[in-house]
């Protein structure tokens, strides 16, 4: 589960690091009263921030400074309702403007070839860390976190001291602990500040001082370990979420939403994913990546198969089973069940193989609903796209 | 021959009182596997399946019958520390079936497996088969048919639409494995691909994976430098997918360039490796590249 | 440093662990009032128990049961003030008598050769473990804690199985988990129960119920660890101290007061052991063990000595110093400071070699105060001995 | 030749600017240990000693110097971190100095230092010297004399004592090793034993025990059975130390029947190494033994 920059920021907070202030407006006129208050508190400007889980909102047009109210509410009535990459833009980050001394990048994430917490650090902060990755490797520190003990106190002198933060280490290793600490915290794959920032900031007495602060947060959750952080789930942001997918998670299925007609309910994700293949290899598009999971019962597949139609576009079904844990005849009632209460009439492909296989054609044979067999997966793909070319 | 379980192999199951556990306990010794022990805390002294004894601790369970394999049906909150038990009672072998694992318990985990040499496969997945001989594991065994090509696989039905694949087409099986689809597991398929070097009734592999992570890009580099002659096909999962979803597994998430499907093809195309557009295509691509049954 | 029982009890308690309730009284009439609290809330009995940090108080007449206030006050009466192998009792705890239904033992004790926490079980309880160990040693369960990963839960179920606590392990695994987490939260060398027990009891309503409850407890704690457990010193029992450790505690000074007449001065554990066990084989008594440390200051030195001059027995002071990281002359200059504020007239014999070894011999001599000198270990004891028995 | 410590050892100091390090640093160099670098985090950069470089990490200071051997004079709060920082930046032998680590935090520095295969002198303990080659922690360099006696001891002191009273004898030493008296310990008896069996220029053995524990007892056994030839006295200090009280190390705790003067006394004598009553007796007893410089 990935969260909002807001989110991500409320999680580094709870881990002790050094953030600034910053609030979320749905609204202009929010984020003209957050901005008047922020810089009544002393900014020179605010930031406005579109809250988005894809990458290059700044880029895109996500990110605008403003020196005024009036011009907050401006900015964040151009960045709210705005499309980045897909994704409407229904929620904006004000935050003061901070003077920035020099920028740095900090993360704690989970590598999969080491299987260990990698922590990476970089004086060069700021940019997307692959394309520093490619042009300047060497500016990149990156040490792994020992698998019981942690990241060890010496550890994370070594990344302050290569990221160039020497003469003020003993701010700076409390922040990378604290960036591994709120990975280990939250069960999170990915911690990552960008930038963090050495920021100046001026007293009313007119003292000039500099700290270290962490001005940007991407943290991914690992959503196997979401069960024992009750808390987190309401960090989620189900406002851009399609509503059929916190349907699905709701019933416990894999589901993702897609472009195409070809609606999939097959059981595994890698055999989902090599049936959508083979969908689009046939030259048709799948609606849906759907994995029903290992011991699905008649009533999942009922309200997986009522997901799939919720989707107009949606032309044929295709339902590819192959049966180990999942049971051949408990998903032909399944289907069964859903046929019956189906208000809209869309012609189902079903590959029934494996476990119970027999017994489900039977049942699906009795039935004397019109729901095409197929025993080869080839076959049942084929005729799929073919019924959804016709239907087009 | 054949790797990690065979006609010796005395295996465990724990959790063999579940619902889960007893379904594919019974499967397993249905297929003609040996097992010898079950646990479950609290219900030592039970017997299920006509004789299997069960055992409250896996320590006393290793004792009494000697199992040197275990599988486990525990969910997600006690699977960590059913593979430690294992571990400690001094298992060989340990195929962790749970899935939903979280991945920093897998990462204490798989330290210390590796630490004390044991052989974890999983977690979240279908475990092994080695035809005619021992199924362990969720693999329906009637796919099946005995056989020198080695398998290995990061999916689960998938899997066994390539056996059924192979199987169809005559070509039968020395072992086929699931490693699963957890970002962390504990063997990977250079590891499955080692084993079956060293087996000398595996005479071609064929290799299941998917989009994310590296591993297939890593294996194509080791059979390209340590089993070139070795005719073998792969076929990867998730070439439809959309940048930057979730499918399902966790491990199927394409970040930044690694990981797609495209990179992973382009690796192992580049290590001499065949790259099947479809599952039914496998067999025939086996013969094309040298395999003979 | 070890705990009292009832201040082990309390950090049971912290580590949630089940303990029946208890109190502590200095006097008889505080007992009789604790007594009669308890035996008002429905018990049949209440148990008066010596606090003394020595082993073998039962047997000694420690611990007596008491029916009423009266007889709790006068059993209390006889317990305080009681010598029990040498130490005083000034405190007894009083807590309601435990219908035990059957008692087991269970400890987690650092393994030095493993070195590793081990967790000791047995369905063998309410004797001495190492009696248990002689007699019958299938009858204790053992095992390890992983170093990093602590006692699994698989363990804990490990020893519950082997305590025959089966048919309650749901219960019991707590119990075995709560006594490694209070030996790791409090650096605890030792937590040990015994015994634990299965406590019956009986509601107002009639209803019986089994628990299982920590009768008494042990606790040693790492001295080295007390500075990160401020709180736990709290816990110490200065009553029982000899006020002279407490003080030599104060300094940092590692010294035990003992029952001879030759006042040792060392620095070094392992050498004040020797220069201990070669004046006893010479025929003479050491006055206390002082182990001065590694690099102790001519102040530290001067408080030392006063320490030693406190004990009106003391004949003879042998000082045997290697300097290493101490340095001689820094020793002769505090002998000599501690000299010139000396009241009583006890002989001083000096030995101080290794660094700065020169200058010392040099102050010494210079100051012209009687200090006789030995450049020999042999000679200086020999020389000490001859001392104490001349004024003896 | 020696053990631990020669004339080929590339020495790094932890905590080379504190009060104690550079103290102790000063007094090895003058003795002609080669010390090549120092480590304070945030002095990196400065040279003391003359030339002796400072950086602020042991990988630094291993990366620019090519140390193989670190001696730690950390505060006992940061001493567990900079035995790990050495074993992650390669350091093979390490001595700490520290006193008053918890155990606890040993516990843990103790597993990561076996898994990693490094050797941990210490904690609590005053070093090694190999008399004429280097000495290594803060046993005073003077008392010394090059020969082909080696010592091993658990005390600090006692041990100066005794390297006095060969030296006084004309008996030199190949190697003199404290290994500490903390309950937790890297490096034990037995294992120096091993290291002094492998050593050609080492002919004889000295051994300084204390009370507690069952180290000495281990240690009379492993000789018995692997250098039964070699002469051989030991001294166990604290004969009359009253039961149960501790007498400044933690180590020295009688605990139930085990770890008394008397039972290693004797478990040393049934081994057939001859016991001292005082340390001004072991060079007797040493040519007593068969041991001829």
């Amino acid at each position: 589960m990935k969260l909002q920059e807001y989110a991500a920021k409320e999680l580094l907070v709870r881990a002790g690091l050094p953030v600034p202030p910053w609030s979320v407006a749905d609204t202009p006129a929010e984020a003209r009263s957050q901005a008047a208050a922020y810089l009544a508190a002393g900014a020179d400007r605010v930031v406005i921030k579109a809250q988005v889980l894809v990458g290059g909102r700044g880029k895109a047009g996500g990110v605008k400074l403003a020196a005024t109210a009036d011009e907050a509410e401006a900015v964040a009535g151009a960045i709210l309702g705005m499309d980045i990459k897909g994704i409407t833009v229904r929620r904006v980050l004000v935050a003061p403007a901070a003077d920035i001394v020099r920028e740095y990048y900090l993360a704690a994430v989970l590598d999969r070839g080491a299987r260990r917490i990698r922590i990476m650090g970089s004086a060069e902060g700021g940019v997307e860390i692959e394309q520093v990755a490619e042009e300047d490797p060497d500016a990149i520190v990156s040490l792994l976190a020992h698998p019981h003990l942690g990241l060890l106190d010496h550890q994370a002198r070594q990344v302050a001291f290569a990221m160039g933060l020497g003469d003020r280490w003993k701010e700076a290793v409390p922040v990378i602990r604290g960036v591994f600490a709120a990975a280990i915290a939250n069960d999170a794959d990915l911690v990552e500040i960008n930038p963090l920032a050495i920021v100046r900031s001026v007293e009313p007495d007119g003292t000039v001082s500099e700290s270290i602060q962490a001005l940007d947060a991407k943290v991914t959750l690992d959503d196997s370990a979401l069960f024992r952080h009750p808390d987190l789930e309401a960090l989620r942001d189900l406002s851009e979420e399609d509503p059929v997918d916190v349907e699905a998670r709701g019933l416990g299925l894999s589901f993702i939403r897609l472009e195409g007609s070809i609606g999939c309910m097959v059981n595994g994700a890698g055999l989902a994913m090599a049936t959508m293949d083979l969908v689009k290899r046939a030259g048709g598009e799948p609606a849906n990546f759907l994995d029903i999971g290992g011991g699905a019962k008649a009533d999942k597949v009922a309200a997986a198969m009522r997901l799939i139609l919720s989707d107009a576009s949606v032309q044929v079904i295709l339902v590819n089973i192959f049966g180990g844990i999942a049971r051949g005849d408990e998903v032909a009632r399944g289907l069964l069940e859903a046929r019956s209460q189906q208000t809209r009439d869309v012609p189902m492909v079903v590959r029934i193989v494996g476990t119970n296989a027999d017994l489900a054609a039977r049942i699906l044979d009795e039935s004397g609903v019109g729901i095409e067999a197929a025993t080869s997966l080839d076959a049942a793909v084929e005729r799929a796209v073919e019924l959804a070319r016709a239907a087009a | 021959m054949s790797i990690l379980v065979d006609e010796h192999t005395r295996l465990l199951v724990q959790g063999i009182t579940g619902r889960e556990g007893l379904f594919h306990a019974t499967q397993m010794q249905e297929y003609g596997t040996n097992i010898v022990a079950g646990t479950t805390p609290g219900k030592g002294g039970q017997v299920v399946l006509g004789k299997v004894p069960v055992f409250d601790t896996v320590a006393q369970a290793v004792l009494e019958t000697g199992a040197d394999t275990s599988v486990i049906y525990v969910p997600a909150g006690g699977a960590p520390d059913a593979i430690l038990e294992a571990v400690d009672a001094g298992i060989g072998t340990i195929f962790c079936i749970t899935e939903h694992i979280p991945v920093l318990d897998m990462l204490k985990v798989v330290a210390e497996v590796d630490a004390r040499g044991v052989r974890l496969i999983g977690p979240n997945c279908p475990g092994a088969t080695s035809p005619g001989k021992a199924k362990v594991g969720i693999i329906p065994g009637s796919i099946h048919l005995p056989g020198d090509v080695g398998l290995v696989s990061r999916s689960g039905t998938l899997t066994y639409e390539v056996v059924q694949a192979l199987t169809d087409a005559g070509i039968g099986q020395s072992t086929c494995v699931g490693i699963g689809g957890d970002p962390i597991a504990g063997t990977n398929f250079t590891d499955v691909l080692t084993l079956f070097r060293e087996d000398p009734e595996t005479h071609a592999i064929v290799l299941m994976g998917e989009i994310g992570g590296d591993a297939e890009e890593r294996a194509a580099a080791w059979k390209a430098e340590h089993m070139p002659d070795v005719p073998m096909v792969a076929f990867i999962a998730g070439r439809s997918a959309p940048p930057g979803r979730r499918m399902g597994h966790a491990g199927a998430i394409i970040s930044g360039s690694g990981g797609t499907a495209e990179a992973k093809i382009a690796a192992l195309e580049a290590a001499g490796i065949r790259v099947a557009d479809t599952p039914s295509q496998i067999p025939g691509m086996l013969r094309e590249a040298g395999y003979r049954a």
